[in-house]
């Protein structure tokens, strides 16, 4: 199924995150019996974040199933049900808590197809929430966006509004593979969070899919290309906005997807633009920035200034709001750094 | 006892306050004094003292992400707690942790924000004890929902088979989050896992200080003697939500009144004074005195300096 | 069973022999026409001929690093899991998983070389069978080392609370590498461990088929009438070492000789005889067709075309 | 302690890495009686890679604890050891079985120490084995090394010869933080597989430190920068060897820890040779390769042909022999990879 009209010709009725996701896993629900989800407190309580709201009372227990405290189990338990031909849906919580069951995710789920050679498919979406900045600490706040991405055998998604969350989730669900599907916590749209206003948009009633793999230009502009992600888009889209005024014209890349992931839009706006800058909320090293800056530097673009990233440190999050403000990127942050780029 | 319990409760009725300031009208976690989760225990005070009561600043406790009432029963410093929760300098870690990373070596406390993560460091402290040939028990508190995680299972067998001077202790308050204990957990009682391990199991009903003391007191003179280790179920009550804003929709109608009429701080009162083990003007001084050390710790705590942000790049290494 | 037990051990002595191929006389693993690891079974097959007499190819299993008996028992198809332990083209999997990842989809067969990762796995496809109201049970077969792992407490748990049509086997060889089950165990016995979640637990000494095929029998007709799971764990025997090139000297003297005299196939073979429910002449034209299908098999597997070096960038995703 | 006289100057007695390790390990049991070993099969066996060899007999079964499989259980018994000043050595026996206890990993032992706003340390090690080339298939292959390096608070070794081993390993004893110790199948030196020949080196009896965070010019060159780690070191020190017949100078850099990273040898290196090759047998994406061409792009160093990095592609392991040597970083590939960047 093709992406759906464009953007500004979409029917009008706003969602959040949290509501297109659930709207998407309750058609695919409809569509195929074999979809069902499992997780800790996805059933009663609708998910921690609002992913399966509604879907208890739509198609009963057997199919929107509470778990115990047991993601090893529960998700393993998806790789066997979707080894046999179901299409599992299964939430971990706060991603922070996948080292409980990475084994389960990473050796089992992303190789299953591997080692049968094809044989064995393991069509499972694993949701997980995903960023801080709301004082939740050093188990509660993390992205860890590099972990699953340096993994192979899962697809790894990040949403940064309702309308991509939708149409991602719909073609999650739909993938053969394992999707990894990360939503951030400030795009979520829950009441008793913080939401970016740029991530509760329009979407479309009936289904429709974003294909995984394809990035957005969620901004075009000529001077500088900025690739975010989840949350740093709309850092991103907020410093190009300030940016537009002192005449820099910042083009923003949302990836959209890590596994598969679009160098090919990312190089071909650094090769119209001359300068990159990289927005993560995920640790500095070893992960999404750096791999996305070897990638421009591989493709031996010569570039106006060099490539530059902003990303978390490499710390634990801590707790008291000064100290994680100093840690995290923001718009303010980014605009500076771009400004800097300018002047070099 | 009773004095702990009053004080955590008043404890935490203050913070609850304290969380509340700059969320109201509209309930936003990340704004007011205490931003992020806020898990409280009120209810489960008995499960914290009857145990406590039978431990030293050397015996080591891990904790949960509702840690307040076992701190305080563990006799962890209260105003730097406090300043920790509420993010200051002058906390525990410098308000790196919060409230859910409370760590007060000198009376040997820690807890965290994984459930059952706690296992490993009480059993792995007890056995440090056990090779230096010191004395000091390790109990690690857990939820009742907790008792379904890998990490309980593989901690209690390496503990019974080394014979660790360990006792787990489940507060069983029937939730985790919104999930009910009977559509998490295969067996009713979790004490019977015991025997998956071969080491003794007792339940507790009845979230009573009395008899939570006396099970503690028995599994922890069997660890301090080397009989190695006990597993303890607690019934107890999560008077709060799972956190500060949850609506707790998934509960049964009167059942948070019911609990309420039973909490375990006014029964012990009247008990107290029924069996004339205090007067009515001791608990009036004590609950006097509570307010007084409440008071010195939330004024400490709100009067204590922000770190600079800057100190957010500090002791990842030591 | 027997002709499926004598299959087994005659397939894991070719094996063992071209194993052996290009790495004497210096042992290195990376050499000869079978490079990597390789786990025997031999001694073991009772358990899994006892166990898949009871299965169709519908029902669905989940084996360990110690696979091949099980696989036989369950019917995997011979020539393509060999060509696959041989890394052929022509393998189950194309070369991509060797012998610890045989997967045979046809007769719902899957193992892997990760401790206890089974247990999810079958437990899933019992779940599945649920969901769909199809028939088919699920067994995942672990060994007693497993036990102490995480995986295997949440997935029991799992299957208990939901009644799944789940079977765990435990193999229980004594052995865990070099580490032996007191050692590793804080229970003599894993069935004990069923009280843990409230199911029936079952314990079959002596490496006995005619036994395990009578527990095995009980627990898949509970577990097809939605009796839910039950935990059998059987006393097996680890003929070899624990892969080949151990040298074992972690094992106690005359273990081993003690083991190989009790050596499950003639004492089957034995009865057989003595019951007369066969004939020396059934056992020799057993024994000779055994012989016949693994010449074939191993002449297949050995003349089957090497995967091309590019393959390896196939199938990553589907 | 400092770094002991120059390899040239050494005591001759060739060590493999195992005997190294577990000399190491010995001599830091004997000098302080908090440290103390645990894992499967470390005691009566050695532990399958040859670590602990011998300790059982030195030291007893009180010190030297062989384990059930239960990985979460006894790394978090660990690092609560740890935390009341015992100083913990754990073998997780292959890193592929991180997965099963990884949250005891980064989450408690790595954060210990900032939670506890420097308190309570974790001076703990965990030792564990990587690399494949023999055929282990795709759960007992991996190198993982970004996936450790990417996540803050545990610092991160990997020795390429038994003289770094003994010092390294020394030293991240006596480290107040948790060292994650990887060591090469390729390189250990167990009988039963294949040993580069250049991680048997000759290595001194008494105790020494090889700094955590120092890389090492393995070979110095002046037309190109090559940067391996572990296993890589040696196939670019074979590369170079032959490069050297055609004229090219090759420097080899052994990184010899990721957490820290030693930068500055590296763009020191690169700001000399003006060229970058990275090789790598982890995966390909989000790792190591990438973080160390961005490193040398955001410097802004001028180079005279892009960067490259030979790592190993984002698929499982394939246990056939033909697929993996393919997928495998080799010293052939690295000289052709080299060659070709010297025709660019
Ligand atoms: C490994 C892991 N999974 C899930 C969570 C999310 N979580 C936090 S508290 C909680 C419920 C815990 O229930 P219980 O153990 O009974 O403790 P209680 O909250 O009742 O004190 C859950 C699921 C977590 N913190 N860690
Ligand atoms: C999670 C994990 N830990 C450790 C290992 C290494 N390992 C492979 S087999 C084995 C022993 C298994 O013992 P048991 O379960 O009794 O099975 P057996 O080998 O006796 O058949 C170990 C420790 C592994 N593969 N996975
Ligand atoms: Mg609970
Ligand atoms: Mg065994």
């Amino acid at each position: 199924m093709a992406e759906p009209a464009r953007r500004d010709n979409r029917r009008k009725r706003k969602l959040t995150i949290a509501k297109a996701i659930s709207e998407a896993i309750a058609q695919e629900m409809e569509r195929d019996s074999g979809v069902f989800v499992m997780g800790e407190d996805i059933a009663k309580l609708g998910g921690v974040f609002g992913n399966t709201q509604g879907l208890l009372d739509k198609f009963g227990p057997e199919r929107v199933r509470d778990t115990p405290i047991s993601e090893t189990g529960f998700i393993s338990m998806a790789v066997g049900a979707a080894a046999v031909g179901m299409r599992p849906l299964v939430e971990l919580m706060f991603v922070d808590f996948f080292g409980v069951c990475m084994d389960a995710i990473y050796n089992l789920a992303a190789k299953q197809a591997y080692f049968s050679g094809g044989h064995v498919k393991c069509p499972m979406v694993l949701m997980t929430s995903v960023g801080g900045g709301y004082s939740d600490a050093g188990q509660h706040s993390q992205c860890l966006y590099g972990t699953f991405a340096h993994l192979p055998g899962m697809k790894v998604v990040i949403p940064s509004n309702a309308y991509d969350a939708k149409g991602l989730m719909t073609a999650a669900i739909r993938d053969d593979n394992p999707v990894i599907f990360m939503m951030h916590k400030n795009l979520q749209g829950m009441g008793w969070l913080g939401t970016a206003p740029g991530a509760i948009v329009d979407v479309p009633e009936d289904a429709y899919e974003v294909p995984l793999g394809k990035a957005d230009i969620a901004r075009p502009g000529k001077d500088i290309t900025v690739v975010g992600l989840g949350a740093t888009v709309h850092q991103a889209l907020d410093a190009a906005e300030t940016l537009a005024k002192d005449g820099i014209e910042a083009e923003v890349i949302d990836l959209r997807s890590l596994v598969p992931l679009d160098r090919e839009a990312v190089l071909k706006s650094v090769r119209k633009t001359g300068r990159l800058l990289v927005v993560d909320d995920d640790y500095h090293s070893f992960g999404v920035s750096g791999e996305i800056i070897a990638t421009v530097a591989e493709a031996g673009i010569t570039l106006k200034s060099p490539p530059k990233r902003l990303a978390y440190p490499d710390i634990p999050i801590p707790f008291a709001r000064p100290m994680e403000q100093f840690a995290l990127p923001n718009a303010g942050k980014v605009a500076t750094l771009i400004r800097q780029m300018f002047q070099e | 006892m009773y004095s702990r319990m009053v004080l955590s409760r008043g404890y935490e009725e203050r913070l609850a306050a304290a969380y509340m300031e700059g969320k109201t009208p509209l309930f936003n976690m990340a704004n007011g004094p205490l931003p992020g989760e806020m898990h409280l225990s009120n209810g489960q005070e008995p499960c914290a003292v009857g145990v406590c009561a039978h431990l030293g600043a050397d015996d080591v406790i891990t904790a949960t992400h509702r840690p307040h009432h076992i701190a305080i029963a563990k006799g962890v410093d209260l105003q730097a707690m406090t300043a920790e929760i509420f993010g200051k300098k002058a906390g525990l870690s410098g308000g790196r942790g919060g409230h859910m990373h409370i760590f007060d070596p000198k009376v040997n406390f820690a807890c965290s924000g994984i459930i059952a993560q706690g296992m490993g460091p009480a059993a792995g402290a007890a056995l440090a004890r056990k090779l230096r040939g010191e004395p000091g028990v390790a109990v690690a508190f857990i939820g009742e929902g907790a008792a379904n995680q890998g990490a309980f299972h593989e901690v209690m067998n390496i503990a019974a088979l080394w014979k660790l001077p360990f006792v787990c202790v489940i507060e069983d308050n029937a939730w985790g989050v919104s999930v009910a204990k009977s559509q998490s957990t295969a067996v009713a009682r979790n004490d019977v896992r015991a025997a998956a391990y071969g080491i003794p199991g007792v339940y507790v009903p009845g979230n009573d200080p009395y008899a939570i003391y006396a099970a503690a007191g028995e599994a922890i003179a069997r660890a301090r003697a080397g009989g190695g280790p006990t597993l303890i179920e607690i019934e107890t009550w999560r008077l709060a939500g799972h956190f500060m804003g949850d609506v707790e929709g998934y509960r049964p109608a009167g059942e948070k009144e019911a609990l309420f009429a039973r909490d375990p701080i006014p029964a012990m009162r009247q008990r107290m004074i029924a069996e004339k083990t205090a007067t009515a003007e001791d608990v009036v001084a004590l609950e006097a005195e509570a307010k007084a050390t409440l008071d010195e710790v939330f004024n400490f705590a709100r009067a204590a300096a922000e770190p600079q942000p800057e100190e957010a790049l500090e002791k990842v290494f030591v």
